[in-house]
């Protein structure tokens, strides 16, 4: 009886709501376009933004914890042009790649530190990071495009690697079933979602909330390094505007995915399919030749027609930010 | 026979499934005081809640005089002449308390004058009986002084109906009464005046009639001379009940679980000793900012004290996060549980293991959620918390079946020693009775137990001994058995200190 | 010096704390640049931050009421170029409907943002995120891929902002300036005095207190952002007089900075309590922090951008600590002065337990 | 020689930096004239991506372009050798990648790159309106777009080889600062150079936004007299300033001619008329004879030239800016 009211209400929630959106968008494109549903052309859209729809599944934890990190483009930025810097300066490619994803970790910590330990506001913390590691990275490349890595590693962003698929979408793969039982089954993802709920009730439990929010602004550090390497290995080069303006493209889909900004509330099948029809719409649209202002502007619509459109219709839709009840 | 002034008519209201209101009327009269009573869950907050707008009725109408109205929000309630008190207080943080009372007067002038505001907040303040400064912060007040500022910004407007939703759980005998006498001052002025509350000595004192709600169903409504305690704990329960305040038996070891010496924590409190038994229930009583739940805040390591020690089992241990205490064996039930005690946008499942997760855990750190289920399906039925079922947010339940949530969590840690603040706040009488059973059973197995409560019957009824505190300094322990409401009230007040030597009694090892 | 810090407000120590950084930073730059502390210096920030200090100022009340305009960049830009387009139209057109146009323009695009957060109830970063691409989506379709160039704009709207009011020494009151410094006050005055506009406080401290005491919260956010919107329309107005020169990036970016502005200004990005003023010292800090840098021969040009994110966590860092540090010793003042006889009653419990 | 003939059905993409700027329209404007002037019955797009997602959007539009099989894409390329790997997956697929305006600097997935002048020129150019400004001595500052915008930078190291000569012995280059192509990030970057270098005698700003927004500052500041401003602009935008004296010379070429000869060159290639190589000529249309040949900046890489530009001052700038 509860089995089957939990699966009504699972097709009533925000996830079917967007999956039914992804099933018309899948449709409308295959209809238009000839070209939207070879395998190709379904690689290349994963291809065109998967550093950003990578660092999304982090910033799905992280805004479920009530925080927000906007220094993610800027970090993939510094680790990218970190990298091109040492690799023009001699060091070799594969300890320069670890190299900067010890770069993440630090700015992840630096980040952390400020938030979890002084206790700033992320909002505040990471728009200073942001700056602050954009600059870094203008310091190390200066006007300079750095270009000409070692084969290996334009290949690790170019080249198939599995059948048709790049080390990229493998790794997305990886990553987003590793996250999914992490947020979705495990302890650490119930603390995400309960700090993110109330922090002080999860204090007054005996959870760590300072540390918790440590290791995950740690962890969008770490993942939007290896982001920022994956960009330079697929466009095979680097220069100080690398993944700039990223951070608000990324936040689009987890808002989208139902992640609701008060924290608490969302889910990584939520993020999954919002990544799948922003991808899918922009590839579609790209396909039919709209690009430009007019694509952002659907983007944009989309974005509060999908807050707006349930709570006109079902107002008794899951999404994330039902107004809150008055104290019982 | 005058036209009520406010009326509900055959009002309805459900939430999805859950029937909250069945077809209850209920009339108010200008210039009386009219009390609801009822068990938690019954529904008095839902009632008043469509009295203000909050909630529209699903079917039924609510009448002001005599016509009837659509209440689209607090503040049509509120242009209405109606105006309530909620259960948990409600103020601006950032602004002071002067702004705090006037923010949304519409009697004032477009622009504001300080000293003619602060002059006004004092007199306010004043008539309630609180001392409190008009140009502090309010994000620094306590519950109870939160609750004075709500009351005096009721009093500053135009009220015909005042609603007053358990106004006094939070306040100390002292400051209960002062507000009894100001509901009862402005009745005479004419005001209705709608309290709820389950303290049933408090209904007899002030209320002219009582509605009793059962189940979201009227019961009745009569003149208070024509009600006796029993009859109505009867009526609201559907059966005859015992004795709440019944003394219990002690149950108390020589075994010294927790010792407590010059515990300080800078400009908080300072030298509380005591020591704690195995099976005893110590309370903790005083009046509002008497700082105990300071002193509980340090053993439970969330604000760890700055000089004195704790020993525990015999060892000396410092606690420094909330982490370390649990681990050895102390759980803290916090006095504040929509701010600090529950996750109110999650399942109560989520809730009741929340202090316990590691034990639902795989090694991989998986969740067994079946297991999580059945032990909060377990303390659904052990505790009789009101609910379908254990997956709907705890935010949905009335304030008494959340605090027994609240408990579950921490029972479910399986704690030696249980710091219960402010145990029955806001439950009914009824719920009570079941948490005071419930506390006695935990410390006849052996666990210690340290209640902080403002609640003076309970204080005398549970405690073993009781330790009373007034503004952060121990003025004594006094042992139940030679202890009265006018001794422990002499004490919380500072009127007399302790000679009692009780606190270096039986040196831990 | 405990007590005097004790007794000042909170916004008053913080402004003054403000004001303090400011001198130190000037005082820091002057040994660093030849011929920097001159009244050059000051005419060169008053007149490039009055535009930033009127988007902070509507950043600021939205902020307050415990949201945030991401848009704003965006309005700044379109209403610059439609007015620029009006007025190239029209160039007879007088000062006073061309600003009222502005505003009135700017807070169309506050009703839209208004409405969709205060009535629809969408939480205000999505509106703002979707909005601030829509408005400029919008432009681009507007402008056509034309620019407005201040060749076609008529000469009393150009020389506009740079007309001297008042000239003492070096030191200039320039137009700009004026109208910016103006309409902060004037702001800074309806917040702290003006009874309905408290409510942006209010409303941002606990909205849910708010619609208890019967405050019409929505009306308020509303309110807020039309505000916003109204400013950041005047912004435009003095963007297209300052710059000519419109195209489809005007005001690329205004979003973070006046977020920054209203931030290192004390603001408190959670709502309820920071000053318009502080928001206004805010944007001269930044202002002047990427000014000076620039001159500044040690700092190659490719080092501004990282120094001036660490000067912002360092501002904001040290406010926060200031005043968590100030409120705690008031704390302990407060307990100081309600305890009751603390020593006696602290000899009689020893004494008990002797 | 190669004639070219039209009437043959190819689908082209024209791809700016991004939308909603002026000069880009008119290179569209010309190459829908050459679109109806060779009478292709194919469709000739012009799209691109927004200002703030330029790299990213014009890697997205190559890669689709290549994905619908489009014949050519004309690009101006805003995304440095980030579009290398794109372009050349649609050379693969078998688009001819025709870049304008601004080159891919490594000159990888580019079949030809129509330059709009001279790279090694521009800078000379430069150097001489400075000498002329500066009276042959005097302290030169740049205002640039971003430190990004390769074709900037290619033109200010242009510039900066040409100063090595002799003649410009006499001038200073100070700095070099960057105004993001934003009026007001440059108007502030102008008055602090002016600031930080108190004999300034020019400001070089090789963008149409920076070189404008330099001159309206000087102007506002009345140090017209002091600093003169120099470098690429519209001469729309530049009349006033060119009258009045803040800015006595500048220069720029005709982007319509710009779309024009893409058109053409992207035209003969998609339809396997021109084979790209080395010293093949062909004319195109209205504006005659081009060859292809080496580009002397970017070795290994091939371009057609354009030129030349026109420098504009007091005697010009008010017919052209009609
Ligand atoms: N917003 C809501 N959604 C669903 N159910 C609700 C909601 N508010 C109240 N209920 C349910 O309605 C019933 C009545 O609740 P109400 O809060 O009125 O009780 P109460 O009499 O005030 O109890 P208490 O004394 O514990 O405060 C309860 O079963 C409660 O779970
Ligand atoms: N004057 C004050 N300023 C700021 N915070 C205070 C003040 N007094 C109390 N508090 C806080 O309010 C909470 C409860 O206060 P306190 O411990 O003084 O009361 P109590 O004795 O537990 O009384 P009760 O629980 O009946 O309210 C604590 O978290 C305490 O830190
Ligand atoms: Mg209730
Ligand atoms: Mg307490």
């Amino acid at each position: 009886m509860t089995r089957l009211s939990s699966f009504a209400t699972g097709l009533r929630s925000w996830e079917g709501f967007l999956f039914a959106a992804l099933l018309v968008i899948l449709a409308v494109n295959a209809a238009l376009t000839p070209e939207f549903l070879t395998v190709a052309n379904q690689i290349n859209l994963f291809q065109l933004s998967i550093e950003k729809v990578i660092v999304a599944l982090v910033m799905t934890f992280i805004i479920i914890n009530a925080e927000i990190d906007l220094s993610v483009g800027a970090m993939m930025g510094l680790s990218a042009c970190a990298f091109g810097w040492m690799f023009q300066n001699g060091v070799d490619a594969r300890l320069a790649c670890l190299v900067c994803l010890g770069i993440g970790i630090a700015g992840g910590a630096l980040n952390g530190y400020f938030i979890a330990a002084m206790a700033l506001p992320s909002l505040v913390v990471t728009l200073a990071t942001l700056i602050g590691f954009r600059g870094l990275a203008r310091v190390l490349v200066e006007d300079r495009g750095i270009t000409d890595f070692p084969d290996w590693f334009d290949a690790l962003g170019q080249a198939p690697m599995l059948g048709p698929l790049p080390f990229a979408l493998i790794a997305f793969g990886v990553l987003f079933v590793f996250l999914y039982v992490l947020l979705q089954k495990t302890g650490f993802g119930r603390r995400t979602y309960v700090i993110g709920t109330n922090r002080d009730v999860a204090d007054f439990a005996g959870i760590d909330s300072r540390r918790h929010k440590f290791i995950l602004f740690v962890a969008s550090g770490l993942i939007s390094a290896f982001a920022g390497l994956l960009y330079a290995a697929r466009v095979g080069a680097v220069r100080g505007d690398v993944a700039l303006g990223f951070e608000l493209d990324i936040i689009t889909i987890v808002l989208l995915g139902g992640v609701s900004i008060f924290g608490g509330k969302g889910s990584l099948t939520g993020t999954l399919l919002s990544i799948l029809i922003v991808l899918n719409l922009r590839n579609g649209m790209a396909l039919m030749n709209i690009t430009g202002h007019i694509q952002t502007g659907v983007i944009g619509l989309l974005l509060i027609g999908s807050v707006l459109a349930p709570r006109l219709r079902l107002p008794r839709f899951n999404r994330a930010a039902k107004p809150k009840e008055v104290s019982p | 026979m005058p036209e009520p002034v406010l009326s509900l008519d055959h009002v309805s209201k459900s939430f999805g499934m859950t029937h909250a209101l069945s077809d209850v009327s209920m009339d108010l009269h200008a210039g009386e005081v009219h009390a609801i009573v009822g068990e938690n869950g019954a529904g008095k907050s839902t009632m008043i809640k469509i009295m203000t707008g909050i909630h529209q009725p699903s079917s039924g109408a609510v009448r002001i005089d005599g016509d009837a109205v659509t209440l689209a929000g607090p503040q049509t309630a509120r242009d209405r002449g109606v105006v309530a008190i909620y259960q948990e207080p409600m103020v601006f943080p950032d602004l002071d308390v002067a702004e705090n009372i006037f923010i949304s007067s519409t009697k004032e002038g477009w622009f504001q004058n300080r000293r003619d505001l602060r002059r006004k907040a004092h007199a306010l303040i004043d008539r309630i009986g609180m001392a409190l400064d008009v140009d502090q912060v309010a994000s620094g007040l306590t519950l109870a002084e939160q609750q004075a500022v709500e009351i005096a910004r009721a009093l500053s407007q135009d009220v015909r109906v005042l609603i007053m939703d358990e106004p006094t759980a939070a306040l100390s005998a002292h400051e209960a009464a002062q507000l009894r006498r100001v509901a009862r001052t402005l009745a005479e002025e004419g005001v209705s005046v709608v309290y709820i509350s389950h303290r049933l000595e408090e209904v007899f004192e002030i209320a002219d009639r009582v509605t009793v709600i059962r189940d979201g169903q009227h019961i009745s409504t009569r003149p208070i001379d024509e009600t006796t305690p029993d009859g109505m704990i009867a009526e609201m329960v559907g059966r005859e009940v015992g004795n709440y305040f019944e003394k219990a038996p002690t149950t108390a070891t020589p075994e010294v679980l927790l010792g407590v010496r010059d515990l300080t924590l800078d400009g908080t409190y300072e030298n509380i000793s005591f020591d704690l038994h195995r099976g005893e229930v110590l309370c903790m009583a005083g009046l509002i900012g008497a700082r105990r739940t300071d002193v509980a805040l340090s053993l439970f390591g969330i604000a760890p004290a700055t000089g004195g020690t704790v020993t525990y089992k015999g060892a000396e241990v410092r606690l420094t996060t909330p982490r370390q205490a649990m681990d050895l064996g102390i759980a803290y039930v916090s006095e504040d549980r929509r701010k600090l005690g529950l996750a109110m946008e999650m399942p109560i499942r989520d809730n009741v293991t929340l202090a316990t997760l590691s034990r639902y855990q795989s090694r991989a750190g998986i969740i067994d959620r079946a297991a999580e289920a059945e032990t909060a399906e377990a303390y659904r039925q052990r505790l009789n918390i009101r609910t379908p079922d254990v997956e709907i947010d705890v935010g949905m339940l009335s304030g008494g079946n959340q605090q027994k949530v609240m408990l579950a969590k921490w029972l479910n840690m399986e704690p030696e020693l249980l710091i219960f603040d402010e145990p029955t706040r806001g439950i009914d009488i009824g719920a009570k009775a079941e948490v005071h059973d419930l506390i006695r059973d935990f410390a006849a197995k052996g666990g210690a137990v340290l209640v902080i409560s403002s609640d003076l019957p309970e204080v005398l009824a549970m405690g073993d001994r009781i330790l009373v505190m007034r503004e952060g300094v121990q003025m004594g322990i006094l042992d139940a058995a030679d202890a009265d409401q006018e001794k422990v009230m002499a004490l919380a007040t500072g009127q007399v200190r302790s000679t009692a030597p009780d606190a270096r009694e039986g040196e831990p090892a | 010096m405990t007590r005097l810090f004790l007794r000042v407000s909170p916004q008053a120590l913080r402004i003054t704390g403000l004001l303090f950084v400011l001198c130190l930073v000037v005082l820091f730059f002057s040994t660093q640049v030849d011929n920097y502390l001159n009244g050059r210096l000051f005419n060169r920030i008053s007149s490039s931050v009055a535009i930033m200090a009127l988007i902070a100022t509507g950043q600021t009340i939205v902020i307050l009421t415990r949201n945030i305009d991401l848009s704003v960049g965006s309005v700044v830009g379109f209403t610059a170029f439609a007015t620029g387009s009006l007025v190239t139209a029209y160039p007879d057109m007088g000062p006073v409907p061309l600003v009222l146009f502005a505003m009135v323009c700017g807070a169309g695009f506050g009703c839209i943002n208004g409405a969709l957060v205060a009535y629809a109830r969408v939480p205000s970063i999505i509106v703002t995120l979707a909005t601030m691409a829509l408005f400029r989506s919008a432009l681009v379709e507007f402008s056509d891929a034309k620019s407005i160039t201040s060749g076609s704009l008529p000469q009393w709207l150009v020389s506009f902002p740079n007309t001297k009011l008042l000239t003492i020494g070096q030191f200039q009151l320039r137009a700009g300036f004026a109208v910016a410094v103006v309409v902060v006050v004037l702001v800074h005055i309806l917040l702290s005095r003006f009874r309905p506009a408290r409510r942006f406080y209010a409303v941002g401290s606990s909205p849910e207190a708010a619609e208890m005491a019967g405050i019409n919260t929505r009306a308020t956010v509303f309110a807020a952002f039309v505000l916003a919107g109204a400013l950041a329309g005047l912004a435009g107005f003095m963007f297209l007089a300052r710059f000519g020169n419109i195209t489809v990036v005007a005001g690329l970016g205004f979003e973070l900075k006046s977020v920054a502005a209203s931030v290192v200004g004390g603001v408190n990005i959670f709502g309820g309590s920071g000053t318009v003023i502080g928001a206004f010292l805010g944007a001269i800090l930044v202002d002047l922090i990427d000014t000076s840098l620039v001159r500044w021969q040690l700092v190659s040009e490719f080092w501004r951008e990282a120094v001036l994110g660490a000067l912002i966590l360092l501002s904001v860092t040290v406010d926060t600590l200031l005043m968590r540090r100030l409120f705690r010793l008031r704390q302990a003042q407060e307990h100081e002065a309600a305890k009751p006889k603390p020593a006696a009653a602290g000899k009689v419990t020893k004494e008990g337990a002797a | 020689q190669t004639a070219l003939e039209g009437g043959q059905e190819v689908d082209m993409v024209l791809l700016p930096k991004f939308l909603g700027i002026l000069v880009f329209d008119q290179a569209n404007e010309g190459a829908q004239e050459a679109h109806a002037e060779l009478g292709n019955p194919g469709e000739l797009l012009f799209v691109g991506p927004t200002p703030e997602n330029s790299v990213a959007g014009q890697i997205e539009i190559m890669t689709t372009s290549a994905t619908q099989g489009q014949g050519a894409v004309m690009l101006s390329n805003n995304a440095g050798d980030q579009i290398a790997p794109s372009a050349k997956a649609a050379q693969d697929a078998g688009t001819k990648v025709v870049t304008w305006d601004s080159p891919i600097p490594s000159g990888e997935g580019e079949d030809v790159f129509v330059a709009q002048v001279d790279f090694g020129s521009i800078g000379t150019v430069m150097a001489d309106m400075a000498h002329s400004i500066l009276g042959g001595s005097g302290q030169m500052a740049v205002l640039s777009a971003t430190p990004d915008a390769a074709n900037q930078n290619a033109w200010i190291a242009s510039m900066q080889d040409a100063l090595k000569g002799d003649k410009y012995s006499g001038i200073e280059l100070v700095d070099i600062v960057y105004g993001d192509d934003q009026a007001e990030v440059s108007y502030n970057r102008a008055l602090a150079l002016v600031d930080k270098y108190p004999d300034l005698g020019v400001i070089m700003s090789p963008t149409t936004v920076g070189i404008q927004a330099s001159a309206k500052a000087m102007q506002d500041e009345g140090l017209c007299d002091q600093v003169k401003v120099s470098g690429l602009g519209l001469p729309a935008e530049m009349v006033s300033y060119t009258m009045n004296g803040c800015a006595p010379e500048f220069a720029l070429w005709d982007f319509r001619d710009l779309g024009y000869l893409t058109y053409y060159t992207a035209y003969g290639m998609a339809t396997g008329q021109l084979t790209g190589e080395l010293g093949e000529s062909f004319t195109a249309g209205r504006m005659g004879d081009y060859t292809i040949e080496e580009d002397p900046g970017r070795p290994g890489s091939k371009r057609i030239l354009m030129g030349p530009f026109t420098v504009y001052n007091k005697d010009n700038v008010e017919a052209a800016a009609q």
